[in-house]
């Protein structure tokens, strides 16, 4: 396999729900020349569900996934949707930490003639992958279409940023925001970047997971953003799709759409919106294209701090 | 040892001066049992550790030896444990190549304050060994010499 | 030589040892051991009858090695070995087996077990204390002269003690001047003292006496020699301002153009200038230029502190300066640093703008702080109605720091007593356990209590600015589980002070390399003993004194750095030091020089002699860990008293029954 | 002398289900994980609330608060932990205990999850269209109109498929699956 090819796992989630992903993924992934091997008969994570369930049968159901990857030779997998990378991402690492669990997930395995050895496979998020392997700054270096204008609340959600983080902090990550910056983007201070879109709550305590969902939409929406940007399905899923059950629910009437961070790169690629997935999200996306100005806007100066204001504490690049 | 036909391994153990000794005496203080099968020999540091030392006492008839030390920083002389980690994973290699089991020879750390740690290593390492069964280093080795075999660790 | 005569004495311990262990047994069995002439079993050894025993057998049977089988040789062996001195035999030709704590008291229900493990450590004692040697305690002399690393409360009580007790003290003192955090205080807990007040007499006492040479704006570089006689080398900085001519009369300051931010005295939360005096009762009062900032070190132009300066003492020529000194002892005293509160992003440190950490707090209600002392937002005006101070931030937490910072519950308190009295605002602390542990501590924390402070028990999992309700808006959040309600709470406030944790200096490990201490897992440095030995090291000569011990408050940081001195005082008193004479050597006509052991010792103490093409161990250096001995590839260095011939034998006694118990292995 | 006797209190059985389960022991009841807790507001017991439950032994109460159910897996309290207690592990623990205990006063939740789980076996695969529909007509009929907005809506944006898709190899993974649960209640008889 050459370097920029990458044994991907897709997850169920991108089949359809979120088609939008798998085609903006595909779509930049073919501008920025790296090419995307889907696992040969992979079968679904288990989400949030199987761990809670049946905690041995959930790892050999997600481990089959790394003997499969591992069988067809790869060393790593990269992987879109968070939920899937936080399962793939802890059976490889539970088995190893934990040898009792790993040897009875590895007889169950065998069980349909399969073997996994942990460690084997490293698995990858999307977003990570982007950022180390192709970075920032070729990406700055790809754009043909700078974000200029566009306000943008970078949404990590939880599972990538916890437990076993990818980026700098698993609390106020910048990792993204520095990419969308470096798209033309400005990317508003939103303090709500880790916290939980709710998950599957929708479906457990429809009270619950609307307060999470419209928590993070009027953050959003306070901190003045055009739109918000995620890396997961199932965030993603949350915030548009029960959006408007959310202002129902609150009587407010937020329009906030919600983008995964590949069809933004996509858009700033200069690539089409439809090859990029845009109008399958509930609250309509396409807006935001019309709000992508050609100049940058003016660098807003800072508030002027009155004289006898105390210094605030550096913080660290 | 045969004791009615079940095998009560004997094992060497090494303990450094600061804590791992003084965590055997705190357990002896306080009362903790654990199986009689350790005979310890004090150094003043796991720095000390000289591999002939292990090779040694397995040659003459200990199914297994047992090292102890300060945790690693926290050495009272520094970073002696950090040496003998190094010197261990040499051993180890050794020891693998004469078919020696690594639950034989086991490196561990414990505090002054650990006699429960150090109570607990022993009994577990005494199960370990009793699975294993008796060394019998001078049965299966009878012409190996651990100056010899001390010679191919330094290399 | 003639044969070694051996005598071994097993000990009953009452029923400690002879409850368990057939003691008689053992003793009978000793006397077929090789080179044994006398074995006996004996009621309690270390009683007067015991150790008299043993120097009657010495004269009586000519015994050269004496065994003793009993408790621990943490505990007796000292007793037995002037026994053995008293009858003239050279206490390091006896040897200790411990069949208390490692055998009977851990084998209780296994007598045959522990007997034959007994017998065992027995025969390990007997064969290998026929290869030890007499040995000589070393003593080595004292020279008066101390050197006290780090001008805090501890550093400058410890310096005062012993130049009060006529001897001579450098404090070097890495900042502009001695003080440390205490000079940054304004009031201190629990009596509510002004800091100043307290402090500023034994800063004044500390400059100005005969007997200590302050070298402030300075650091050590290199640490040589051993106790009695190290030799340091010092690194005073240069300040760019003569101290035989400046009268500290501040014009420079106040017509220097450059304004800084103060990270070090104003805890960042005020300015001062690139040419500055810390604070006014800085000790020495002379300023101090930072070249970092100073626009004439950048660009060569301004000049206008030495313009107006009226007696010419700016000299931006001078060089550091390299200082020599030849002590006896050492005190190292150089604190703590407080915990960087931006490493728990939960907290809004350095993203909100009113949250502040306790130093800044610190520096708000300081009156020579930045505010005059008066408590504000970071606006610089506005009082808050509402503060929370929040505890444990960076302590007691495994991603942090696991230690409890042992000052900040009290500190927290003292914050309480001075918002509330400062501002009258509302105040609540957040904590997880109240430790007020020390005397006169549980008064102030009901002092508080009563003066109407609320205590909400949950540790703090965020604080927000995001508003879920009209009255969090335009306020700081505080999220945490009030864990006596069992229930999630919100508490909107416009001011968060952080009782951050403290932390070993960031330069903690080098500092310690340099001076032959170690750091323990909280990266504090490790004392020889924690109860019984709490401000020597494992360095002879070599002590510690204050927060870079571990987390104190004022009271324990004096305390240690009176006992300190005390201690170096007593060796200087005594003029000589005897040390172990546990040592490596190297047999030079052997050594290959291939210089494996030189980087091998933790304290330095091999050197390589360039003309002889060998190494040498220095033995006031060495602590005898042995791990050059069990490096050296040509096996040419001895550890004394753990020799490889003593510990062969070692292993060899302790085996001695294995192999004739079991029938299918022939014996080598 | 013999190593602790395993006592095998329901502390003991939580500890023992969960990887990194031990740590628990050491809680020190700070609440920074209650505190952190997105659906603390609506549970019944804060996760610390019911570790204190579990140290007592108070097994019942635990097994039917609603507490894990609520838990979104979103790992905040995780990862504040100040003493590094795998909560989020803990929650699916309890909520397996729960179901095989069957006392959890939270039906539909563990519903949810299982016919969730019925897909994934079947196919290999989840399928949201079958998901949603069968779920709801069995647990709450009454959602189902409003779901069918939604789903509508979703379909139109070519989000949600008619027909479930299936792995090819579905019988290895069902022998895998199979092996898993027969280890999985061999541990439980243990
Ligand atoms: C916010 C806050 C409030 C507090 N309030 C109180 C209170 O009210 N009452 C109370 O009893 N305690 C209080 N304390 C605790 C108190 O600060 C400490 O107990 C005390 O300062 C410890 O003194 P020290 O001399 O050991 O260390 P420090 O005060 O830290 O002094 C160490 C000195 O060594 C110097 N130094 C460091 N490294 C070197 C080096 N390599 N070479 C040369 N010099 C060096 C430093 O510059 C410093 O001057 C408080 C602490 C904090 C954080
Ligand atoms: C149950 C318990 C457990 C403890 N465990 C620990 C522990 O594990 N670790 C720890 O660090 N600390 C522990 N401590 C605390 C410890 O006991 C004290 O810190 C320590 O003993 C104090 O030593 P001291 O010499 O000041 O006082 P003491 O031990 O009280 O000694 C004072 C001595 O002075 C004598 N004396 C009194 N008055 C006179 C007089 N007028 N004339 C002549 N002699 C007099 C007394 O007879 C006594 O011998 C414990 C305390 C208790 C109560
Ligand atoms: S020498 Fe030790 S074992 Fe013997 S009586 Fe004294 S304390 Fe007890
Ligand atoms: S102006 Fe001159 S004399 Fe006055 S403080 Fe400055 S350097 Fe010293
Ligand atoms: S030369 Fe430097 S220190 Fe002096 S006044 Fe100018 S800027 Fe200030
Ligand atoms: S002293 Fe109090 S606030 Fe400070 S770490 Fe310890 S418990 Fe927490
Ligand atoms: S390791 Fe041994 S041979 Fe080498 S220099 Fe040191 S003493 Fe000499
Ligand atoms: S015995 Fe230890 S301290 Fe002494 S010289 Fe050797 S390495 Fe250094
Ligand atoms: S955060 Fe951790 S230590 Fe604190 S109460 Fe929760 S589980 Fe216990
Ligand atoms: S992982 Fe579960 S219990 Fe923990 S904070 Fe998130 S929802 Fe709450």
């Amino acid at each position: 396999m050459t370097a920029s090819c990458y044994s991907y796992y897709p997850g169920c989630s991108l089949q359809h729900r979120s088609h939008a992903y798998q085609q903006s993924t595909e779509a930049i992934a073919r501008s920025l020349g790296f090419e995307l091997a889907e696992i040969d008969d992979w079968n679904c994570c288990g989400a949030t569900e199987y761990f809670s369930v049946n905690r041995l049968p959930a790892y050999a159901l997600v481990a089959r996934n790394l003997a499969l990857a591992a069988d067809q030779g790869a060393e790593e997998i990269v992987v879109p949707c968070s939920a899937c990378f936080l399962n793939l991402h802890k059976t490889d690492k539970n088995m190893k930490l934990y040898p009792e669990l790993g040897s009875k997930v590895n007889k169950a395995l065998a069980a349909g003639n399969l073997h996994y050895e942990p460690g084997t496979v490293k698995v990858r998020h999307l977003l990570e992958m982007i950022l180390t392997d192709i970075g920032v700054d070729r990406l700055k270096d790809r754009t043909r279409r700078p974000l200029y204008g566009l306000k943008l609340a970078p949404y990590y959600g939880c599972l990538v940023a916890r437990p076993d983080s990818v980026f700098d902090s698993t609390e106020q990550p910048t990792a993204m925001d520095k990419m969308l910056e470096a798209l033309g983007a400005q990317v508003v201070p939103f303090s709500l970047k880790t916290f939980c879109c709710g998950g599957h709550m929708t479906q457990i305590s429809e009270e619950t997971a609307l307060d999470m969902i419209h928590r993070i939409i009027k953050c959003a929406a306070d901190s003045g953003a055009d739109a918000l940007v995620t890396l997961c399905p199932m965030c993603q899923l949350n915030l548009d799709v029960y959006q408007e059950a959310a202002n129902r629910y609150f009587e407010t009437s937020y329009q906030v759409p919600v983008l995964f961070f590949t069809q933004v790169i996509g858009v700033a690629l200069g690539l089409s919106p439809k090859e990029l997935g845009f109008g399958q999200e509930f609250v309509d996306a396409r807006v935001l294209l019309d709000k992508i100005q050609d100049v940058p806007p003016p660098r807003a100066t800072p508030a002027r701090r009155s004289k006898q204001a105390l210094p605030m504490p550096a913080m660290p690049e | 040892m045969s004791d009615n036909g079940t095998f009560t391994p004997v094992i060497v153990g090494f303990l450094c001066n600061w804590c791992s000794y003084r965590a055997a005496d705190l357990a002896g203080t306080s009362r903790m049992g654990y199986p009689a099968t350790l005979r310890d020999i004090r150094i003043m540091c796991t720095g000390r550790m000289d591999p002939t030392f292990v090779l040694r006492a397995l040659q003459k008839g200990a199914d297994g030896v047992l090292i102890m030390g300060c945790h690693p920083g926290q050495c009272h002389y520094q970073e002696g444990n950090y040496k003998a980690i190094r010197r261990f994973a040499l051993l180890r290699r050794t020891l693998r190549q004469l078919g020696i089991e690594d639950e034989r020879v086991q490196l561990h750390w414990a505090s002054a304050a650990e006699g429960v740690r150090f109570a607990e290593t022993v009994a577990r390492m005494t199960e370990q060994i009793k699975q294993l069964g008796p060394l019998d280093w001078p049965r299966n080795w009878p012409n190996e010499d651990p100056y010899a075999v001390e010679e191919a660790v330094h290399e | 030589m003639s044969e070694p005569r051996v005598g071994v004495y097993v000990c009953h311990c009452g029923h400690n040892i002879a409850g368990t262990v057939d003691v008689q047994h053992v003793a009978e069995w000793a006397m077929g051991l090789p080179n044994v002439v006398i074995a006996r079993d004996n009621r309690f050894m270390c009683a007067s009858t015991g150790q008299e025993q043993i120097e009657e057998d010495i004269k009586q049977f000519e015994l050269t090695h004496v065994v003793v089988a009993s408790c621990s040789p943490h505990m007796h062996e000292k007793t037995f070995r002037n026994a053995c001195a008293r009858a003239g035999l050279n206490p390091y030709l006896f040897e200790m087996a411990n069949i208390r704590e490692h055998a009977s008291w851990v084998h209780p229900n296994d007598r045959e077990g522990a007997t034959n493990k007994a017998k065992a450590l027995v025969s390990a004692a007997v064969h290998r204390v026929v290869h030890q040697q007499p040995l000589e305690p070393m003593k080595v002399d004292i020279r008066p002269e101390t050197l006290v690393v780090g001008g805090g409360i501890a550093g400058i009580q410890a310096a005062l003690e012993i130049a009060d007790a006529g001897y001579h003290v450098y404090l070097v003192e890495r900042e502009p001047s001695i003080g440390g955090h205490m000079a940054m205080f304004d009031k201190t807990f629990p009596t509510l003292d002004c800091a100043a007040c307290i402090l500023t007499p034994k800063m004044f006492d500390a400059g100005g006496h005969p007997n200590i040479t302050l070298l402030t704006y300075s650091e050590v570089e290199k640490v040589d020699g051993y106790v009695g006689n190290f030799q340091v080398r010092v690194r005073k900085k240069a300040r760019m301002v003569d101290e035989s001519l400046c009268t500290g009369c501040g014009t420079c300051w106040e017509k220097c153009p450059i304004k800084v931010v103060d990270t070090v005295w104003e805890a960042g939360l005020g300015y001062r200038k690139a040419i500055y005096r810390p604070f006014p009762q800085a000790v020495p009062k002379y300023p101090v230029i930072d070249i970092e900032n100073c626009t004439y070190f950048k660009t060569g132009k301004c000049r206008m502190c030495e313009k107006v300066c009226p007696t010419n003492a700016i000299n931006y020529e001078m060089q550091d300066e390299i200082i020599d000194l030849e002590v006896g002892n050492i005190i190292l005293a150089t604190g703590y640093k407080l915990f960087d509160a931006r490493r728990i992003p939960q907290y809004g440190y350095g993203r909100l703008e009113n949250v502040f950490t306790s130093l800044e707090f610190e520096r708000l209600t300081n009156a020579s702080g930045p505010t005059e002392g008066k408590i504000v937002l970071r606006d610089g005006e506005t009082m808050p109605q509402t503060v929370a101070i929040v505890h444990c931030v960076g302590s007691r937490d495994r991603n942090y720091n696991t230690h409890c910072s042992a000052i900040c519950c009290m500190s927290s308190l003292k914050f309480a007593h001075l918002v509330m009295e400062k501002t009258g605002a509302k105040v609540y602390n957040f904590y997880i356990d109240m430790r007020p542990i020390h005397k006169g501590y549980e008064e102030f924390y009901h002092r508080i209590m009563e003066e109407g402070a609320t205590f909400i028990r949950g540790k703090v999992s965020e604080i927000t600015d995001v508003a879920r309700s009209p009255e969090e808006e335009g306020k700081l959040i505080v999220v945490c589980e009030d864990t006596l309600l069992g229930r999630q709470r919100r508490v909107p406030v416009d001011m968060v002070i952080l009782a951050a944790g403290l932390e070993p200096q960031a330069d903690a490990q080098e500092i310690a390399h340099m001076f032959g201490v170690g750091c323990g897992d909280t990266g504090f440095f490790i004392e020889r003993h924690p109860k019984l030995d709490p401000v020597a090291t494992m360095t002879e000569g070599v002590f510690i004194a204050g927060a870079c011990q571990g987390a104190k408050d004022i009271p324990d940081s004096v305390a240690q750095g009176a006992a300190a001195a005390a201690r170096v005082l007593g060796t200087i008193n005594q003029r000589q030091v005897t040390l172990e004479p546990i040592r490596a050597s190297i047999d030079e006509e052997r050594c290959s020089g291939c210089r494996i052991c030189n980087n091998m010792c933790p304290y330095n103490a091999i050197d390589f002699i360039e003309e002889k093409g060998v190494s040498r161990v220095n033995p006031a250096l060495c602590k005898g860990c042995g791990t050059c001995v069990a490096a050296c590839p040509s096996q040419v260095i001895t550890g004394a008293h753990f020799t490889f011939e003593q510990i062969m034998a070692e292993i060899d006694g302790i085996m001695i029954d294995v192999l004739s118990d079991r029938p299918v292995v022939e014996a080598v | 002398m013999t190593a602790p006797q395993h006592r095998n209190t329901f502390f003991d059985r939580v500890v023992a289900a969960t990887p990194g389960g031990e740590l628990l022991s050491r809680c020190l009841q700070c609440g920074s994980c209650g505190g952190s807790c997105p659906s603390g507001a609506d549970m019944d017991h804060t996760p610390r609330a019911l570790f204190a439950m579990i140290s007592a032994g108070l097994e019942d109460e635990v097994l039917s608060s609603n507490t894990p159910w609520y838990c979104v897996s979103c790992y905040a309290c995780t990862t504040r932990c100040p003493q590094n207690i795998p909560i989020t592990d803990i929650m699916y623990t309890l909520k397996e205990m729960a179901i095989r205990a069957g006392r959890y006063d939270h039906p539909h939740a563990a519903k949810f999850s299982e016919t969730f789980i019925g897909f994934v076996e079947q196919r290999g695969r989840s399928f949201e269209a079958g998901l949603a529909t069968r779920y709801h007509l069995f647990h709450h009929p009454q959602q189902v109109i409003k779901l069918g907005i939604m789903g509508v809506g979703m379909l139109r944006r070519n989000r949600l498929p008619l027909r479930p898709k299936s792995i090819r190899q579905i019988d290895q993974l069902q022998a895998i699956l199979a092996e898993a649960k027969a280890l999985a209640a061999k541990e439980v008889e243990a």
